[in-house]
């Protein structure tokens, strides 16, 4: 391991990494839609089927439930399949595979079969998508028992928990922000990075308020509490990193010490994520709570189009907003 | 067998120029940065409209897939309204008013496929007069969907047409890599329907199967499926850099075979076409491109219309954000 | 409307209901798995073949995208699908259909098509069936903007509910407790009888504690309260009824006059909607907390083989102990 | 082509008498509550014995759907012990140890399709010998699985063998409301892959397909689809009531078809069975159930079990409900 580090985007540290991993471990096999020799979508890809070969990066016909399902068979046969989702959205078409097969393979056979399996998938608002493309759908796999999710937040994140994700002999949803791909740039460790799952990241101390989120959404968190700073109100942000496993810990020990929290999703309200973190709240840390926690959501709509999506994703100001009426004294 | 009239003809390559006419417009529009992304329809101009001049507007609908919406200038120019405010992200781009029997582009592939079975076996149960085109990708005819709907349809013996564009790519995937089948027509086997390929350049003979497969639609024999060949002229969308997957030559072939060129070749020679004509159609498309782009940007649009159309009664929820949305935007934007 | 009334178990209610909506409106069509000849493999559709004929009573191929698919067809076409899916496990076969079509489909065509659909599955534990067809997935749905999620704890509401669902103009989902066909039996209205969707049931009053539940498991709470009752303790327990839409007002309602509350869930903990309505309690009334809200939920793994359901499925006992739980003085 | 010799014929006729046997004492056991639903065999003994017995038990893998488990005993004992288990509701019941090559049922239809092609992939990725049989029903064949999965082994060329058991019933679903195709062996269309229909009734046709089927996936020619026709005799489980739909003359007719009774008549005739042989069989058939079923009976658990096996390490929330769990049940049932 190396203490050096570069510079990358987000998508840079993810292509690094699957480069890198595929050095190391030989049993690893890219699948999903234009992978190949298109580099992905995105270039998330790229250059792999070039070093790696046509039979460990492979491009798939557009069947994204044989995608998903195949990766099962390729686990059973003691591969470790790295399978693209195009975009989130279309995992629905999996989701009989995921939620019904991957996530339950290990506990329907009593870890017979491992299912070391990673599902990569863009996800998230801001870059004026077609449907189906933005939506953050987190939650509902967040439901689904035997399904680990991570969602990095920076490009160093990327690299870390998409190493571990890989390596976990469990199958985890590896979820990139397309706001982030080349929006989001930092420091990255050269060489081996692992970033465990289940460990959430204090990105700000603070003792005021603590915002907690995951995802694009940490970026903005980040920047309202430094912009708070200059008014003398002490905001931390806590980045969750992976939803399943959820760092309970990580949460009960800001808010006991903010006393305040907001929690911020794009998601839509009902069901989204950010409910089961107030519900964790209310478990962990309830007489700590000096306000009722406060939630930012997308709506309860489907993820509108183009012209309306700056109504639809939460911003700084809103952010902002929920911060000051955690604070407010009643 | 039905083939265009040569007045027909005319017509049908008039939808061609003007197509094509358009998307080059469209083309450069997204790349001003005026509209967004868009997937071309170059190359596959005979395929759709040739199969839209071979249904009666007023009984049969079309649901297109995403590179359609151009060549069904036919159905009425609500159609290219609608794409220009869909173009633009405006929610009304997926409003095509009643009584136009387009259903807007489905960004899901094959997730309409099955919904065009079920509107043609619900016009069967209803006894309403017509049939069902669905247009759908070579890549899109991967997806469990088009299996199962292809299936049910075969069952039901549906009053509904398959059309499958077969342009060789689905993004940088190419057919060979899409399926081991025969053929896309011979997917057919696996729903009992009869399956017919077609050279999908030509749009009097995609006219013809198209106008026998909906003879046997409403003549209550049930599906077809079609697969109309022809060649993606362009990139997949404009955020695609087709170069690094399509072999030039293979490019440069399928240039020559242009359906366009043909086209105009033979109606030149049969004194159907003209470059007067030419010109006029192609001044005459990009003014009403002009035009539909000015509507769609002076479309008024409510930044609380976020909420609108989600359920016919807001549920108290909704109601709630709306609030929270109107007030977060300090009252300026209403 | 006449008000007499007959006893009868939920699966009656419900083949009933449906019997005399297909009378009352032609566009009415059933599609599903079974539910012809054999009339479902619950009985919920029998006899209705016989009645309505071949064309409005279809058993179709075992396909579930293409049954939800073919249901925004039928919508379109102005027709009224009553679609069953066999049960609520597959629903994920077709979970690009339900989620990214039907749910969306008003949406994205700005109400130009109306989604005028219904989908019936049963769910729930407790009648040790093979994996997939136990599983509470409720909350998963109640994330998806545009669906609305209905789901019985009596008859009487079974009946009121379908009825209402059906007539709605926007998809429902409607959920059948497995343990409940047989097992629930009570007083229903004959005649016309609609229960609105989107208000909740006060199944008992109560001034100490509110038990707040949905489905089969409102039963098992009602007799927890009741036995409280000869020990001095004056348990509520509310009957959400519908998930989507929410009765936040009675939540407000009950919980502000109770001051406690407890919220019992089948579905596994993380990111059930038991977290959704602490959330909710948290928005709408958490100054009136006297002490955090419980919860009580299945565990976070795949609903188990029959040997296990009894660990897994929450029972009057926890039920019980939750509600000591939140009344204990600290 | 490879027919059973006499002794593998004899091997095959006593595991389809075996699995007929215990399927008769296994519905017994559900009425009178002992166990839970369960799928009879009744029927299909002679396809999924012949097919199983064409197999390489130390290199090819086996999926079943749900009917088979009582026909795979080839496989060794262990299948019938954790049968019993599954029977009983014990989680074991889905853990065939290793090295055994069959994956546990599938009760999801079709979900094992693409399992079996990524198997398939897989193997021949690593070079390792052998190929993959996935047994589905005509019922299952209707879901997008079986056709991704088709589509995406034929592109592979994946050793897979696809072994369609069409009983005629999906339940209560008759074939012809299943698809309106001619075969369900002519779907192998869609995926550019031969379909071969077998009668499967004789364990000899199907022993023969499979083992066609086998050589073409073992020297890299791909997948095959195999349709074995058979007739349902039994309920579709414990839990229907077939008089409901089935016609009662077509049951009859094909009760005469039944797969025991021809080739016992033919092995009896060439000498290779015997009356007594047939009750020797039977009667080890029946003690084999028993301690198979005592054994599964004697086979502890935990109740906090129903925690294990979600992930290879506990999450901290899983911990904390394992300590409700525990304590809930007052340490008492540990
Ligand atoms: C269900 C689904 N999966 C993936 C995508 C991403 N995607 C968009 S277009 C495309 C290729 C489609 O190819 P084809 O169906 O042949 O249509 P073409 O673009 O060639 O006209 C893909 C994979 C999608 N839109 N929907
Ligand atoms: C995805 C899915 N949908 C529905 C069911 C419910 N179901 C169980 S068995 C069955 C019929 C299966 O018929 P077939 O595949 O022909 O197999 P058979 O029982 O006849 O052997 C159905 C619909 C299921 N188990 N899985
Ligand atoms: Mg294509
Ligand atoms: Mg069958």
């Amino acid at each position: 391991m190396s203490d050096k580090s570069s510079e990358l985007s987000m998508l840079e540290a993810i292509n690094e990494t699957l480069h890198s991993e595929m050095a190391r471990d030989e049993r690893i096999v890219i699948l999903g839609e234009d992978v190949g020799r298109n580099g992905g979508v995105f270039r998330a890809t790229e250059g792999l089927i070039e070093k790696f070969g046509e039979n460990r990066v492979v491009d798939t016909p557009i069947s994204e439930a044989a995608i998903a399902g195949s990766s099962v068979g390729l686990a059973m046969a003691g591969l470790v399949p790295v399978a693209e989702i195009q975009f989130l959205g279309f995992s629905y078409q999996a989701m009989h595979q995921i939620a019904g097969q991957i996530a339950r393979l290990r506990y329907r056979t009593q870890s017979r079969f491992e299912p070391q399996i990673t599902i990569r998938a863009p996800f998230g608002g801001g870059v004026r998508t077609p449907e189906l493309h933005s939506d953050s759908l987190e939650a509902q796999f967040a439901n689904i028992p035997g399904l680990k999710i991570a969602l990095p937040a920076s490009a160093s994140d990327a690299k870390g928990l998409l190493t571990s994700a890989i390596r976990d002999p469990d199958p985890v949803l590896f979820l990139e922000p397309l706001r982030g791909y080349r929006g989001i740039r930092d420091m990255v460790p050269d060489g081996e990075h692992i970033v465990p799952l289940g460990k959430a990241n204090l990105v700000k101390e603070g003792t005021d308020v603590v915002i907690i989120s995951w995802s694009y959404q940490v970026e903005l968190c980040r920047r309202v509490a430094d912009s708070f700073e200059k008014e003398g109100v002490s905001v931390a942000v806590l980045d969750l990193r992976t939803l399943v496993p959820l760092d309970t810990e990580a949460i009960n020990e800001i808010v006991t010490k903010c006393g305040r929290a907001v929690v911020v999703q794009e998601a839509p309200e009902t069901g989204g994520f950010a409910s089961e973190i107030i519900a964790t709240i209310n478990d962990e840390c309830f007489w700590s709570l000096e306000s009722p926690v406060v939630r930012i959501s997308g709506f309860d709509v489907p993820y509108p189009v183009g012209m309306l999506e700056t109504f639809y994703v939460p911003d700084e100001e809103r952010i902002r907003a929920a911060v000051l009426k955690s604070i407010e004294k009643d | 067998m039905p083939k265009p009239n040569d007045n027909q003809l005319q017509m049908i390559f008039e939808d061609m120029v003007i197509a094509r006419t358009q998307a080059g417009r469209l083309w450069n529009l997204q790349r001003q940065g005026q509209i967004g992304t868009i997937a071309p329809i170059d190359g596959h101009e005979a395929t759709i409209v040739g199969a839209v001049h071979a249904l009666e507007t007023e009984s049969d609908w079309v649901l297109p897939q995403y590179r359609e919406p151009l060549g069904l200038r036919r159905y009425g120019p609500e159609i290219l309204d609608a794409f220009m405010l869909y173009n633009l992200g405006h929610p009304l781009g997926g409003h095509i008013p009643d009584p136009i029997k387009v259903v807007p582009s489905q960004i899901s592939l094959a997730a309409s496929i099955p919904h065009a079975v079920g509107l043609a076996w619900g016009m069967s149960l209803k006894n309403d007069p017509g049939a069902v085109l669905v247009f759908f990708g070579d890549g899109a005819s991967s997806e469990g969907d088009f299996y199962e709907a292809g299936n049910l349809a075969g069952v039901l013996k549906a009053p509904v047409i398959f059309l499958c564009v077969n342009n060789q790519w689905a993004i940088s995937t190419p057919t060979s890599l899409q399926t081991a089948a025969d053929s896309f027509a011979s997917k057919s086997s696996a729903f009992g329907i009869p399956g017919v390929q077609v050279d999908g350049n030509d749009p009097s003979l995609v006219f013809e199967a198209v106008s026998e497969a909906r003879e046997r639609a409403v003549n209550g024999k049930g599906p077809t499926l079609i697969e109309s060949t022809v060649y993606r002229l362009g990139a997949h969308t404009t955020a695609d850099d087709p170069t690094r997957y399509v072999p030039s030559e293979e490019l440069s072939a399928a240039k020559k075979r242009d359906p366009l060129l043909s086209l105009q070749k033979e109606l030149k020679k049969r004194n159907l076409w003209s470059d007067e004509k030419q010109n006029e159609v192609e001044k005459y498309a990009l003014e009403r491109m002009d035009e539909a782009l000015e509507k769609a940007k002076n479309t008024p649009l409510q930044p609380s219309s976020v909420l609108d159309h989600c359920f016919e009664t807001e549920t108290l929820r909704l109601s709630k954000q709306r609030k929270y949305l109107l007030e977060s935007l300090g009252g300026a934007h209403e």
